[in-house]
């Protein structure tokens, strides 16, 4: 329930393209908020604004949502990584992370995700400095930013057609084919 | 849809609840997590949903929720807990008085109501008072027979173990109460 | 990580090498193994294992999908939320504690203190290991008597959490304090202030000595070392210190209470120990371990951080007292001053070695700080020697001793590594060092001593007894080296053009374990459903790793069936096997062995029905490609139609079900060789690191993608803990850290370029071959480090961490 | 013990030895039984004949035990359905007007049978085997509808109150086509035809559409047509026919069907429904859905009883239809209207049973023949009406000629479904009526008449498969207690010294009917567990059987309990859940206790196995001298014991080795051995006004043993509640255009308290070796006893016989002026 510590207000956002008003309490940060309203790809790893897991383009700008105000955030535009893509249909940066094993425990990657397409639109090229400079203020524990690195410079690639995505989002060029693709639509189980 | 404010005196607190003039008490308790009363036709027609509405049991699913307001109203959730039950309920269990379950809160509840007004019924008084509940599970005989046991409990009630059960066991199990195998009837064989 | 190091086991292990015995021993422990078949598989035999399979929860992931603990919140409309209140004092007793205010206050459902029904007094650990825990019992959910500042007091349950921390301000503790000590050795003289009376323990452990604040102490020896050490053969000692390091989980210790409709009192947390959890809480509130339930969802990262149950008392008392859901999640300040660290340790290395160079003897002795409770106190300070001193099995004459000792600082646990970071700075530096004494290539140096295949190691079991020795089945160092030598360009490494700038490449070894040998326990179930498809459940607990995937993979090589045609359901207390927990590097050798063997009997039942099917012998059937088929007659059937004519069939039905659970006295050491090429400044000491190379040798790895995630999430911890201040305290004990932007995490830009290599070996007692990864590189970065700023300009450092100041006082030493 | 000692042990000499064999050879059952020391004396057992407390019961006295509507504030976005049903009984949807149910506010949607979310296939809601042997006919939103109630469209809405009038708002025009309502008349060529041809996929045996035919079937066995010849020829011998007729009966489940669907976080398709056979909906939605089974996971929380009207698939396709369309969690929930207008019921019958006999009793030949009013689906019809033979029939096994034929026919009314007895009751009500009828004319002693040709131990009974092909399904008996029921039951009704009211026009009478059921599917059925052991001693128990109310997962943990010497609370049931448990068929055809339970048992002594050898270690013994029992492992030599929590953290913990102690079992046979009944009625019969009063009813029945003795009394009683309404009320009308009457509890007579006379229940324990401790089955065994009975008992008191349910006064007083008249 919405942090009633002291009065709450209702501000009116557009949150991955749905116009809602929601109720915030004068306590809650905006991840809080959107937290509530179920778009838990927001995380929270810290205690306000320095590990970057709640990023969201707000008005296009990526911010830190455990670091904002509701009202700061008041008649905005927001994006939640959960609009990039699905799981069927990845947003590139998605299907590349997937691709290049970026991901373990996973908690900072949505932040890492919205940074990584922040990076992109803005540099569709950019050099594996500019990856590191981009993600600097996204705290990972799991992965030593290697393949994250890797994942964004290979989603640039594909953004830029250099590498054709398989439909399914397939495996990066380089990889060893799936286990999975020799069988048939069930691992070969299905008699049709 | 117009929504009203209701307070009810629940199970001894005062608790106000948001209602649509449509809704029933059941539908308010219900939605309010009193899911203890069960919808099982929406007519009043088999006291599934029956609680106490001060002090009268009511079949829940007809009473207009804006009738109850400011009334202090009685459920299943009211009497007792799993490891303290009052000895209706307690009674119910001893004696297998309940199958699928769907039915017995509303039972109880009846049930109660008959023996705050009657502590010593007939076997034929509880069959006309339970004569709107209805049960598809138990052919109603182990439910009389709780409800007659019950009426001993209460009598004498101060002599029942705190837990209402019929032995000194703390979980007032049957197993536990050493009865000796297959011979066992302190589910209530023939009172 | 090593309990076998147990209090319980007396021998203190004088293991005689001579030839009788020697041969005893090799029927204990015979190089060959009794392998079961197809556990040896070619590569191109290989169907799911040694595969880029894609981690099964990685879609969840990437699109914010995936449930962690917290994100379970909107199921409990009446979740109610906690806050913890601690001690502001390094030591003292609380004389009062004013909770009026709080309780007075809208919103707030409870406050418990030390006093209240709902807090259990019992003593315990909060350390998730075997049972009893080689851990003592010198903890209480709340404390009357406080040990450092951070120790949690009190507790509140409200209806928001801006409430329940209002709430934990408000409340008013009264303080009688004590003197305090924060500095190990001070702590270890008998005068220091005491934090333990001795009716304040239970479960002591060996050697602990409260009065001198000592926890406990632990020797080994193999052979005579003073002999060796007063020998002809050089003594060269060397000392080494370590950071008091975070784990930084992304995903703070969460955790979330509350009895369902069925009594059972649930837990969702993220933890790395379930089925220890479960067993820890009931002893604790004494309920039945029956009517507990633990489950894991997502978990943010573990690192060892959760490998104890540091968090689940507070909202479990909570609940039970409110009757409704509660919620804990710390804050990430008390994450970096109230949860749990890596143990800062001491280390001093001597050794006795030859003129060319042969190692005589090596004696380490460890001082570590394990803050103020002993929760894997013994057990860490125990691998700081029985990891990295097998790496040198040769060796004739080795001893380790070690003291943990209390101190009024935030307290210590598992951390990644275990010990062996700590002690493989210590080894390695030190042979690093010597090596150069004695103007001999310390990479030729080490493969003079290095461990092989044959060999029988006796000092992992030094302080275990013989029982824990191990015969060497399989060991990759050799390849290791190579290529990590060639990927970092040791042999043709260019100087800067820059006179003051000089670059260097340090080099090391280590060695972990894979599982807690003897000391592990696994267990899996598998039912096939009609549609050829099948629910895998398994205890073992995918804390982030990917073992989930792992699971899926060594179950999939089994049956012949896709990864995705498994549902895998794991570490839930009541739906799934038992299982030790993800700790140790155990989780895919001992739960995926446990898997293993579940599908090998569902497998059983299969080929079963497909001799049915096909009218020919088992003998001629296998799995594959979804299809039981003949390798006579190239018949084949597919699963699904097996599935259906088992469950609908005329003749008779069966429901194929499988188990396996998995023991061993066995834990294979996983082995790395670290590479780092630095460039120094000489006249400013600063210093840049080009690149981290680091081969790692882990059997065969199930999944490579998943396991370079490991080596390199590994290495860039490991990397931290030789550049980073870690957390550092005050004069009081009290953490200066409280948010990631004051803790020297590495960013991305601060991170260098992490190569790992993958060097396959096939380890006959593993999985499909495998051992562990997860553990081993994140040992190496701060002896590596020390030995290429050695290797660039000459100087060594020994204190953690390695700093441009460190590096200028000591050039500046050298030139004055 | 080999099978073949065994076939040739039970060997009765007859012709069988062949068919025992056959039977040994092709199903393990009797070897399992034989080498399992089963038999248990009374003082040896620990927690079986017990009065477990019911592991529910505290949750269900206190309101806390959860049914699927109860799940409602776990899901904060929880949606609410309601469907849209026909009110004309034949037509074709021509249009359907959703604009202004969508205009609503709080509308997510409303579903057509011409929307995409909604499947077209063809497929049957019967929760049977597969395939089904129920024909595929039933599309889940109907473009043709062919009764009064048929679901056309549906809405999902964010509160139930929005969900209703946006259902009254939803706008269907019709073409109508002629309906019929009579089965026979069904049967006309020109009558109106309810299928066309590719209407139906996996049609049932005999079927022909173009007469409504369903399906037809007939099996003999000896000569019949000779024998009644034979007979009609002699003067010692005559034939007797007789025809009898049943109307619809409602289940009343107290709790309406209820669904919640919904997709997790882990993609999975969950279903959180009050269904009986949960792994055979996971099949059906995978299949009508198209998505594979394993994303679908079925569970049931507690449930509101199902009595047969929740083995079918009924209500999860529209909430899981409305689910995908609304893309949040559905609740469908059914009104009491829809359960008697819409949902299921047991079928209407039409009966002739025609026997020959010899005048000293011995019956010669019986020939039976039904015909079933299936409704408008096909939904187990050729299955229950197999039964009103297959259950009856064995109660003779001796009679040499046999034939039963039956046709199951469509008409435009409410679908007959499976339902508690299914079958049974209209065969017993045809079987034991006649009996008394015949016995009557021949002067003899009803209850000795039976008793001369009745069921024995030992007897090899050839009638329960007269249907099927070869020896395989014909069974031995080899637990049969049915004269002691009678015995018992005689007595306590007190058969032998009845004493007449003083009244003249009062006439006291007794009436008996035997009963026989079976014990799960004979070679249908399927049932498996996992038992898993936690260090403290206690055990998880993992079951696919289902608990619908009958107290099974009480009764599955006192198994388990007694096999592994620990009391039945320390094993924690987890039951019923596709993800979680193993496979099951589900709960009916009385399966539960004697397929579930015996699965059960062998995992349990899977586990057991472990436990001795944990035993063994810690004692030093050989587990050959070790047993379970009182929570320990213990030696019958040395008296040495373990507890099994010891052994529990050994195991775990232990130094030296460790194992987590799993087990597991399966159960499958083509054993379904009889439990027996005797149905005693006791009336008198106002022979002035036909008016009846029951004054006690007598039920002595032999399940084996009872493993919880208070449940299965339970089960009788209730049992035989539904018999009573059978007997004396209830029923469904409906007016010529097949509007129904009945809407409600209050125009549906269900017997109240105040309707039930004195009860007595008698358990009589036999031993069914090839059940787990000697159990058979007893849920369904009740039901089919008091129609017979009664109409036994009133031709007892005042000679006229009843032989149309339900019998009131009136038809009584009809019946009594007839036969005067026929006297005059």
């Amino acid at each position: 329930m919405p942090n009633t510590g002291g009065i709450s207000v209702d501000i009116e956002l557009t949150i991955n393209g749905e116009r809602t008003t929601v109720e915030a309490g004068s306590a809650d940060d905006l991840a809080t908020v959107l937290r509530q309203h179920g778009y838990i790809g927001v995380k929270c790893g810290c205690d306000g604004g320095t590990c970057g897991a709640s990023k969201v383009f707000v008005d296009g700008e990526v911010r830190m949502a455990c670091g904002m105000a509701p009202r700061e955030a008041d008649g905005s535009e927001i994006r939640t990584v959960a609009a990039l893509g699905t799981q069927d249909d990845l947003h590139p940066v998605q299907q590349a992370f997937v691709d290049n094993f970026a991901v373990q425990c996973g908690f900072c990657i949505p932040g890492m995700i919205i940074q990584a397409v922040a990076l992109l639109d803005s540099n569709p090229d950019p050099s594996e400095r500019e990856v590191r400079e981009a993600l600097s203020d996204n705290v990972c524990r799991c992965t030593g930013y290697q393949k994250p690195v890797e994942a964004v410079l290979d989603a640039a690639g594909r953004m830029r057609g250099e590498q054709s995505v398989a439909a399914d989002g397939g495996q990066p060029a380089s990889g060893p084919p799936q286990p999975g693709e020799s069988a048939g639509c069930c691992g070969g189980g299905c008699d049709e | 849809m117009s929504h009203m404010q209701i307070e009810l005196e629940l199970n001894g607190e005062t608790e106000t609840f948001e209602a649509s003039k449509a809704d029933s008490l059941l539908d308010v308790l219900r939605a309010n997590g009193y899911t203890g009363a069960k919808r099982g036709c929406d007519t009043g027609a088999c006291g599934f949903c029956t609680v106490h509405v001060d002090g009268e049991p009511v079949t829940s699913c007809v009473t207009p929720v804006a009738k109850a307001d400011g009334a202090s109203v009685e459920t299943i959730e009211g009497l007792g807990e799993q490891d303290d039950l009052h000895p209706v309920q307690q009674a119910f269990v001893d004696n297998t008085a309940l199958q699928c379950g769907f039915c017995i809160p509303g039972m109880i509840m009846r049930s109660t109501a008959l023996l705050d007004e009657n502590p010593d019924p007939t076997e034929q008084e509880v069959r006309e008072a339970l004569s709107d509940n209805l049960c598809r599970c138990t052919g109603y005989k182990k439910i009389v027979e709780a409800v007659l046991d019950a009426a001993d409990r209460l009598e004498g009630e101060r002599a029942v173990a705190t837990d209402g059960g019929p032995q000194d066991d703390a979980d007032g199990r049957m197993l536990d109460s050493g009865c000796p195998p297959g011979r066992c009837d302190c589910s209530g064989g023939e009172p | 990580m090593s309990e076998d190091d147990e209090p319980a086991k007396p021998d203190g292990g004088t293991a005689s090498q001579s030839d009788p015995v020697e041969d005893e021993r090799s029927e204990e422990h015979p190089l060959e193994w009794d392998e079961p078949e197809n556990n040896d598989k070619a590569p191109d035999e290989r169907d799911s294992v040694s595969h880029r399979a894609e981690k099964y929860d990685d879609r969840k992931l990437v699109t914010g999908q995936a449930k962690y603990t917290a994100d379970y919140e909107e199921r409990y409309p009446d979740l109610a939320y906690a806050a913890v209140v601690r001690s502001e004092i390094p030591h003292g007793r609380v004389t009062d504690i004013d909770t009026s205010t709080a309780e007075a206050m809208d919103g707030v459902e409870a406050v418990l203190t030390p006093e209240s029904d709902a807090v259990p007094d019992a003593k315990y650990t909060s350390a998730g290991q075997s049972y009893p825990e080689p851990s003592p019992w010198d903890m209480h959910v709340l404390n009357e008597h406080v040990r450092y500042i951070g120790d949690p007091v009190a507790a509140v349950a409200a209806e928001d959490r801006a409430t329940a921390n209002a709430a934990v301000e408000a409340i008013e503790v009264s303080y009688e304090e004590d003197d305090y000590v924060t500095d190990p050795e001070a702590a270890f003289d008998s005068d220091a202030p005491q934090l333990f009376e001795d009716d304040e323990v239970e479960n002591e452990i060996v050697g602990h000595d409260y009065n001198r604040n000592r926890m406990a102490h632990i020797e080994g020896e193999l052979g005579d070392v003073d002999a060796a050490l007063d020998g002809d053969a050089h003594v060269h000692e060397t000392e080494w210190e370590t950071i008091r390091q975070s784990h930084a989980n992304v995903e703070k210790h969460t955790a979330l209470a509350y009895t369902n409709e069925d009594d059972r009192h649930v837990l969702i947390t993220s933890t790395q120990v379930p089925n220890h959890t479960r067993r820890q809480l009931a002893h604790l509130f004494d309920i039945p371990i029956r009517d507990i339930r633990v489950t894991k969802p997502r978990v943010g990262g573990g690192f060892g951080g959760k490998q104890a149950m540091v968090v689940e008392p507070i909202p479990l008392a909570l609940s039970l007292a409110t009757d409704r859901p509660v919620l804990y999640e710390a804050s990430r300040q008390e994450e970096f001053y109230a949860m749990r660290s890596r143990h800062p340790m001491k280390v001093r290395t001597r050794t006795a070695v030859t003129d060319d160079g042969d190692i005589e003897a090596i004696d380490i002795y460890a001082l570590s700080n394990t803050g103020a409770y002993g929760s894997h106190g013994m057990t860490v300070a125990g691998n700081v020697g029985s990891k990295p001193l097998p790496l040198y099995s040769k060796v004739p004459n080795v001893h380790f001793e070690a003291d943990i000792v209390h101190t009024n600082t935030p307290q210590t646990g598992a951390m990644r590594g275990y010990g062996a970071p700590q002690g493989t700075l210590a080894l390695e530096g030190h042979l690093d060092e010597v090596a150069r004494d004695l103007g001999l290539d310390p990479i030729e140096f080490r493969r003079r001593h290095h461990m092989e295949v044959g060999d029988l190691d006796e000092i992992a079991g030094m302080m275990g007894g013989e029982g824990a020795n191990r015969r060497i089945r399989s060991c990759g160092l050799s390849e290791c080296i190579e290529r990590g030598k060639e990927a970092i360009g040791y042999d043709d490494l260019e100087q800067p053009d820059a006179d003051h700038l000089h670059r260097g490449i340090g080099m090391a070894l280590s060695a972990q374990g894979t599982g807690v040998a003897g000391d592990e326990l696994g267990a899996a179930q598998i039912m096939m459903n009609e549609d050829g498809s099948f629910h895998l459940q398994v205890g073992g607990v995918d804390i982030g790793t990917g073992a989930d995937t792992a699971f899926l993979q060594i179950a999939a090589e089994v049956l012949g069936c896709d990864e995705d045609d498994i549902i895998v359901k794991s570490s839930d207390t009541d739906v799934t096997p038992f299982d030790y927990g993800a700790y140790a590097s155990s989780t895919t050798y001992i739960s995926g062995m446990a898997v293993k063997k579940a599908a090998e009997d569902a497998k059983e039942r299969i080929l079963d029905w497909g001799s049915k099917l096909l009218d020919e012998p088992v003998e001629n059937l296998e799995t594959g490609d979804g299809t039981v088929y003949s390798e006579n007659s190239g018949d084949s059937v597919t699963l699904e139609e097996i599935g259906y004519e088992a469950a609908y069939g005329d003749d008779e039905r069966e429901h194929i079900l499988g188990k396996g659970t998995h023991c061993t006295e066995e834990s294979p050491p996983p082995f790395a060789a670290q590479f780092v090429d630095v460039t120094v400044d000489e006249e400013t000491g600063e210093f840049e690191v080009h690149k981290l190379v680091v081969a790692v040798d882990c059997g065969v790895a199930i999944n490579p993608g998943m396991a370079e995630g490991q080596i390199e999430g590994a290495n860039h911890m490991s990397y931290e803990m030789a550049v980073s201040e870690g957390i550092t305290l005050d004069d009081e004990g009290r953490a200066e850290v409280s948010d990631f932007d004051e803790y020297g995490l590495p960013s991305a830009t601060e991170t260098p370029p992490i190569e790992s290599i993958l060097v396959e070996t096939h380890e006959p007692t593993g999985p499909f071959g495998a051992k562990s990864v997860a553990e081993v590189p994140t040992n190496t970065v701060p002896p590596a480090l020390s030995n290429a700023v050695r290797d660039a300009v000459g100087v060594r450092i020994r204190e953690m961490p390695i700093t441009a100041e460190k590096i200028r006082a000591k050039l500046d030493e050298r030139g004055g | 013990m080999s099978d073949s000692e065994k076939a040739s042990d039970l060997d009765d000499g007859t012709d069988s030895a062949r068919a025992e064999e056959e039977k040994a050879a092709t199903s393990g059952t009797v070897d399992d039984a034989a080498s399992e020391p089963d038999r248990k004396a009374p003082d040896e057992r620990e927690n079986i004949t017990t009065n477990a407390e019911k592991d529910d019961a505290r949750k269900i006295v206190t309101g806390e035990a959860r049914y699927t509507a109860d799940y409602r504030d776990r899901f904060p976005d929880l949606a609410h359905g309601k469907v849209v049903r026909s009110d004309i009984a034949h037509g074709h949807v021509e249009s359907v007007d959703t604009s202004a149910a969508e205009a609503l506010e709080g509308v997510d949607a409303v579903i057509t049978p011409f929307d995409d979310v909604v499947p077209d296939k063809l497929y049957s809601s019967s929760g049977q085997s597969y395939p089904e042997p129920s024909p595929w006919d039933l599309t889940v939103l109907r473009e043709h509808v062919r009764f009064v109630g048929d679901p056309v469209a549906a809405v999902v809405a964010e509160d139930p109150e929005t969900a209703d009038r946006a259902a009254r708002k939803v706008d269907i025009e019709y073409r109508e086509l002629d309906a019929v309502f009579d089965p026979e008349e069904a049967f006309d060529e020109d009558a109106p035809q309810l299928f066309e041809a590719n209407e139906v996929e996996n049609k049932q045996s005999g079927a022909d559409y173009s007469r409504n035919l369903e399906s037809h079937f007939e099996g003999e066995i000896g000569d019949v047509d000779a024998a009644f010849e034979n007979a009609g020829d002699r003067d010692n011998a005559r034939v007797i026919e007789t025809t009898w007729e049943t109307p619809y009966q409602s289940h009343c489940v107290p709790e309406p069907h209820t669904t919640i669907a919904y997709t997790d976080e882990d993609d999975r398709h969950v279903f959180i429904t009050s269904t009986q056979v949960p792994f055979h909906t996971r099949r059906q939605i995978a299949h009508l859905f198209d998505v594979p089974i394993r994303d679908v996971r079925v569970t049931k929380p507690r449930i509101g009883a199902g009595f047969g009207s929740k083995q079918e698939m009924a209500i999860e396709p529209i909430a899981f239809a409305l689910h995908l369309a609304a893309g949040r969690p559905v609740k469908l929930e059914m009104t009491r209207r829809e359960e008697f207008t819409a949902l299921r019921f047991r079928h209407p019958m039409r009966m002739r049973m025609k026997t020959a006999v010899t005048d000293d009793g011995d019956i010669e030949a019986m020939d039976l023949d039904t015909l079933s009013n299936s409704g408008a689906y096909g939904t187990h019809g050729m299955t229950v009406a197999n039964n009103v033979g297959t259950k009856p029939l064995p109660l003779y096994p001796r009679v040499p000629n046999v034939r039963f034929s039956g046709d199951v026919v469509h008409t435009n009314l409410p679908m007959g479904a499976a339902m508690r007895g299914y079958g049974a009751p209209q065969g017993h009500f045809a079987v034991e009526s006649h009996m008394d009828e015949v016995a009557r004319r021949l002067d003899l002693d009803p209850i000795e008449f039976r008793l001369q040709n009745a069921v024995r131990e030992g007897d090899l009974d050839r009638s329960v498969a007269i249907l099927k092909d070869g020896d395989r399904f014909t069974r031995k008996i080899r637990s049969c207690g049915i004269r002691e029921c009678v015995r018992r039951g005689k007595e306590a009704i007190g058969y032998d010294d009845l004493e007449q009211p003083e009244a003249d026009h009062l006439h006291r009478g007794v009436g008996m009917a035997l009963i026989a059921q079976g014990s799960g599917v004979a070679g249908k059925e399927l049932g498996a567990a996992q038992v898993k052991m936690n260090e403290d001693g206690s055990f998880h128990l993992q079951v696919g059987g289902v608990d619908t109310g009958t107290g099974a997962d009480t009764m599955f943990s006192q198994i388990a309990a007694e096999v592994l010497g620990c009391p039945p609370e320390d094993v924690v049931v987890i039951a019923a859940d596709t993800d979680l448990t193993p496979f099951d068929y589900g709960a009916y055809a009385s399966s539960t206790t004697y397929i579930s339970g015996r699965a059960v048992k062998n995992a349990a002594e899977d586990a057991k196995e472990r436990l001795l050898e944990w035993g063994a270690k810690l004692l030093d013994e050989p587990p050959e001298v070790l047993d379970t029992g009182d929570g320990r492992v213990y030696s019958r030599e040395t008296g040495n014991r373990a507890s099994l929590e010891e052994i529990g953290y050994e195991a775990t913990y232990g130094d030296d080795q460790r194992e987590h102690i799993l087990g597991d079992g399966n159960h499958s046979t083509d054993e379904s051995p009889p439990p027996y009944g005797a149905q005693f009625v006791d009336v008198t019969v106002n022979e002035e006004t036909g008016e009846y009063d029951l004054n006690k009813l007598v039920f002595a029945a032999d399940c084996g043993v009872a493993i919880n003795p208070a449940l299965v009394e339970g089960q009788i009683e209730g049992g035989e509640h539904m018999s009573l309404e059978y007997a004396t009320s209830g029923g469904l009308s409906f007016d010529d255009d097949g509007n129904p009457d009945v809407l409600g509890f209050r125009q549906y007579g269900m017997p109240r308290t105040t309707d039930h006379p004195e009860m007595e229940t008698i358990l009589v324990e036999t031993h069914e070796p090839t059940g787990p401790f000697g159990a058979k089955s007893i849920a369904e065994l009740p039901t089919n006893g008091v129609p017979p009975a009664l109409s036994n008992a009133i031709r007892d008191a005042v000679g006229v016989r009843l032989t149309e349910l339900p019998f009131t006064a009136d038809d009584v007083k009809a019946a009594l002026d007839e036969q005067a008249g026929g006297e005059r």
